[in-house]
């Protein structure tokens, strides 16, 4: 795992040092709607139902992360539909 | 664990978010990235509902459609409130980590199977988890000033901040070494989430971007460490993207604003606007609008440096009809873009792009400063720190060493803004003292409609 | 392992793509060498002494990765002390 | 399997290994790549041998003795050679690879612990290795011209090879359903090592450096193999490296020539060169070494141009006096280097850099093309195909579309070469035939050294 986590790592930096300045705003917003993958832990918490307390704790995470995950990607798609090209010269 | 379909899927799911970042890396290919990141996410969704654990599917239903209601909403805030919602979110992925830890944690006690590294990594994860709920939700305060801005600071502020957290590690590695004590737990969350709050009460509100980002990494690592908990490497990889955006924006910020994260942390920047008053007096020309209207129908070449300012007054639109009424005319106009123009990375970007201003007409710092020299006149709209030369010269600024569009070089300067009252650094700009620049005072979407009606009107087009 | 392949692969491809074309001759010597990493199953087959042929198997392995390793490596460094960037204008 | 100090230094030797290759990425850090590389091997050797399964340890001493008296000779080969010494070297890790999976297999045969994906894992690294192996040797002969390089082609030669590859895979997937099947491993072992000739025989000599690209791919991917074999997370992650370094390269190479990977493989190029003689009778006018050096005083700005010729005559140190002399009289001398100049990526680079030419006087191609027109003199050193403007505009012709240097843009032309015949592609170059051409004929090592003599000599210095 360490292992995945170093070479995740590496792949994480080039890829974000990449992205142009002009897309930091959407890209803060896209990495915000990525990290809400910690709803795959909540939803396994919250289908266990191992107990009813940690079935809430879990509900809660997924509805959460759901939130991050709509309003991350709404946002992201409504910024990036604003960036265009130069039309072509009239 | 977890059998074949769902590791798949999972394998799919992260090539998808590692695609979905790299397409981000241009406008042309951006609102791909966004729908392999909706697929990526989907595909993971999907894998782990698959799971055979999972017996109960009425509440995580609930729980989705929560979420997505309250998610849509949130996707609508106007664009100046983006930090805001960035720290928000943040604050409920913060969350999220720290709950599943909880949960997990209450899970194997009860079955006695917590291990020392199981263990360990869910202390990780609550702590970094429940340290960024709260200061992200007292970022998102800041931003929206509900929390006062200005920095909070109180004598020793460091030594206890250090101190507390000293304290919730010193426990969080106790219990790694004995997992089955039961006030641990509940010490590290408590102390975990004082912290949150108290790491960001003596940061000044204009420093947020900045935390917010540092925060973002937070977010990713504990993520990071949820994956080692759950032992799911789609977990490790997203959260490790995350971890290392963050903080690779955090450090473009602080770079670009010559400080160092130490700095933002602990400077309490921000704190003594009021000492920076002027001293000697100088007098700067200032213009009304026509002036300004009759000045740039003279030029050839426009470069106009937006900053803060135009976020705050909206002003983009306003920019956007200028931009038009000037090419028209045949005169050139280009923006140039300062990294950290505004209050976050990118913030002058999608204004503009907002605004329909074609991307190809935004320069980055480097590559407009040569052209300034050449240039008839800059059109500083709400910028000022980081149009003040004083960043080149002056080593005693704060802001020393901070590189800077280089608009003091224009054979004419035009700056628009509502007073003589110094920008976030709090410090005065010799720049509107200088004889080539004319002041144009007034809030900035209100000095460019009249600039643009007087051009209009002058011109008879429109 | 999938996992680790798929990022490796991502790692591998943007490493790659930034070495400038300049370098395209010392990256080739500097990737056979990389490759010849496959001592490490040589190494551990002909350590085992499960008999007498994989022993002679993994030793042939193994000198034949050393010798990649070695003259790899040192021809890499060879060409890349060539490279020199113009001196101080005289 | 693997204890803990072992799997840490793989960890770290993973990190080297990419951060090797990240620092090859500038000339200025490129030996640290080579130095982080060193470090990383090195690590993961030591952390193999601390394995403890390990027994003996003689024989491995051993081999590696005789390996690294093997290796320190194969690095002092000219570097005219090093394609052949590449070839070689994936000969001997396809060997590698093979050696380790056949004597897996053996073993876990022995002792019953063959399973599926063990078996079909040890079936993709031996074919691939053996492949590697007797593919990577033809390569190598036929660069050294031991083998001939003239593609050798018999009737339904695609169709024997494809079938030949279809029954080895066939075997493999046979095998992998029922491990313990003895006959079938030698199939494979024998129908990969007999692939590996068949492949390249129909392979001209000159398109051996796009398939040597490809072979390092498939010795990458043997090493991935090997790692899923012994499930070890370094062996799959240097060779996804190496795989990806292989095929970057190799579709580099082809996009630069304008070719696909099918037709490199199955085209059997180079073969028809006698079809290529001229029809017309066209004159070129043809010049001196004192002509030349002649034009060369008169110039302001020179673009060299240099190809295979340049390392066939190993000309690059009188290309660098020339250069000497040309700036010392203050001419504007560049280097104009095309992606597949000569018969390696990277090639002229290389031999420019042994001449110890600067590396920011040499541009790429598409940085010196807009330049060209205005360009006094364009000294072409034996390159050909890649200044044949016949790629811009004559649709019939085999390298149509193959980005070129426009050399036919610059004032004058002077072309150093032996005779009229044509380069890699076999065709004629208009080039040579326009009016603003001078023909130097000779060796080019012999004609620069006769032009730096008349500069020398004429301009009365050295
Ligand atoms: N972008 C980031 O990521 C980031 C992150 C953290 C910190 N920062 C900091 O933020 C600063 C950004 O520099 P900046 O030049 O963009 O902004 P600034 O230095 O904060 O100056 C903004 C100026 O806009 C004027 N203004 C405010 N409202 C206005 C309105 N409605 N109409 C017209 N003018 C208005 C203000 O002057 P009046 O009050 O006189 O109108 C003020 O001087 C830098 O110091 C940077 O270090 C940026
Ligand atoms: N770089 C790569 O990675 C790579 C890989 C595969 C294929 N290729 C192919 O290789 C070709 C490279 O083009 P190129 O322009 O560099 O070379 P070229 O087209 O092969 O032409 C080389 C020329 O050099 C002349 N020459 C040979 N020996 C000479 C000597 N001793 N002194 C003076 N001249 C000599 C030859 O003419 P005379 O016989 O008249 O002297 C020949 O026309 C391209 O077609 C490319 O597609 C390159």
């Amino acid at each position: 795992m360490l292992f995945v986590f170093m070479l995740a790592t590496f792949v994480g930096f080039q890829v974000i040092q990449n992205v142009s300045r002009l897309l930091h705003t959407p890209l803060m917003s896209l990495t915000n709607a990525i990290s809400a993958i910690a709803i795959v832990g909540a939803v396994l918490i919250a289908g266990e139902q191992e107990s009813t307390m940690t079935t809430v704790l879990g509900a809660v995470a997924v509805a959460a992360s759901m939130t991050n995950i709509v309003s991350g990607f709404l946002i992201t798609d409504r910024m990036l539909k604003m960036f265009r090209e130069r039309e072509p010269k009239r | 664990m977890i059998h074949g379909v769902t590791q798949l899927t999972y394998l799919a799911a992260a090539a998808l978010f590692i695609l979905s970042l790299r397409w981000l890396s241009h406008p042309k290919t951006a609102r791909r990235g966004v729908a392999a990141g909706v697929g990526g996410m989907s595909l993971a969704i999907v894998g782990t509902l698959l799971a055979p654990e999972i017996v109960n599917y009425s509440w995580i239903a609930i729980a989705a459609i929560v979420g997505t209601l309250i998610g849509i909403p949130l996707s609508w805030v106007p664009l100046t409130a983006v930090p805001q919602r960035t720290a928000l979110s943040h604050a409920f992925g913060g969350l999220a980590a720290g709950l599943v830890g909880t949960a997990k944690y209450m899970i194997w006690f009860q079955h006695g199977e917590l291990t020392r590294f199981r263990t360990g990594a869910i202390v990780l994860e609550i702590i970094l988890g429940y340290l960024t709920f709260t200061g992200s939700l007292m970022a998102a305060g800041k931003l929206q000033e509900i929390v006062p801005t200005r920095p909070i600071t109180y004598p020793n502020q460091n030594l206890v901040n250090l101190t507390l957290l000293a304290i919730a590690v010193g426990t969080g590695v106790y219990l790694t070494f004995h997992p089955y004590t039961a006030w641990a737990f509940p010490v590290i969350v408590f102390l975990s989430l004082l912290f949150g709050v108290l790491l960001i009460l003596p940061i000044g509100g204009a420093d947020m971007p900045t935390v917010i980002s540092l925060l973002n990494s937070y977010a990713g690592l504990s993520a990071v460490a949820m994956g080692f908990v759950l032992e799911n490497k789609l977990l490790i990889t997203a959260g490790a993207l995350d971890g290392s955006s963050g903080l690779i924006l955090s450090i473009i910020m602080c770079r670009a604003m010559n400080r160092s994260f130490t700095n933002v942390l602990f400077g309490a920047f921000g704190q003594v606007q009021a000492s920076a008053a002027a001293v000697e007096v100088k007098t700067a020309k200032s213009g009304t609008p026509q002036d300004v209207a009759e000045l740039l129908t003279t030029a050839d070449r426009v470069v106009v440096v937006p900053g803060y300012g135009m976020a705050v007054a909206q002003a983009q639109h306003k920019v956007r009809e200028l931009y038009d009424q000037l090419t028209k005319r045949g005169i050139d106009v280009k923006f140039a873009i300062h990294p950290v123009a505004g209050r976050m990375p990118g913030h002058m970007n999608v204004l503009l792009a907002e605004a329909e201003i074609p991307y190809d007409a935004l320069l980055e710092m480097d590559d407009i400063n040569p052209d300034l020299p050449q240039t008839d006149v800059a059109l500083v709209v709400g910028a000022n720190d980081v149009v003040n030369p004083a960043a080149r010269h002056d080593k005693s600024s704060p802001i020393f060493g901070m590189p800077i569009i280089d608009v003091d070089k224009a054979k004419t300067i035009v700056a628009i803004k509502r007073s003589m009252n110094p920008g976030f650094a709090g410090i005065d700009n010799e720049l509107y003292y200088l004889d080539q620049t004319m002041m144009a005072f007034g809030d900035a979407k209100q000095v460019l409609g009249d600039v643009v009606k007087s051009l209009t009107g002058e011109g008879g087009t429109h």
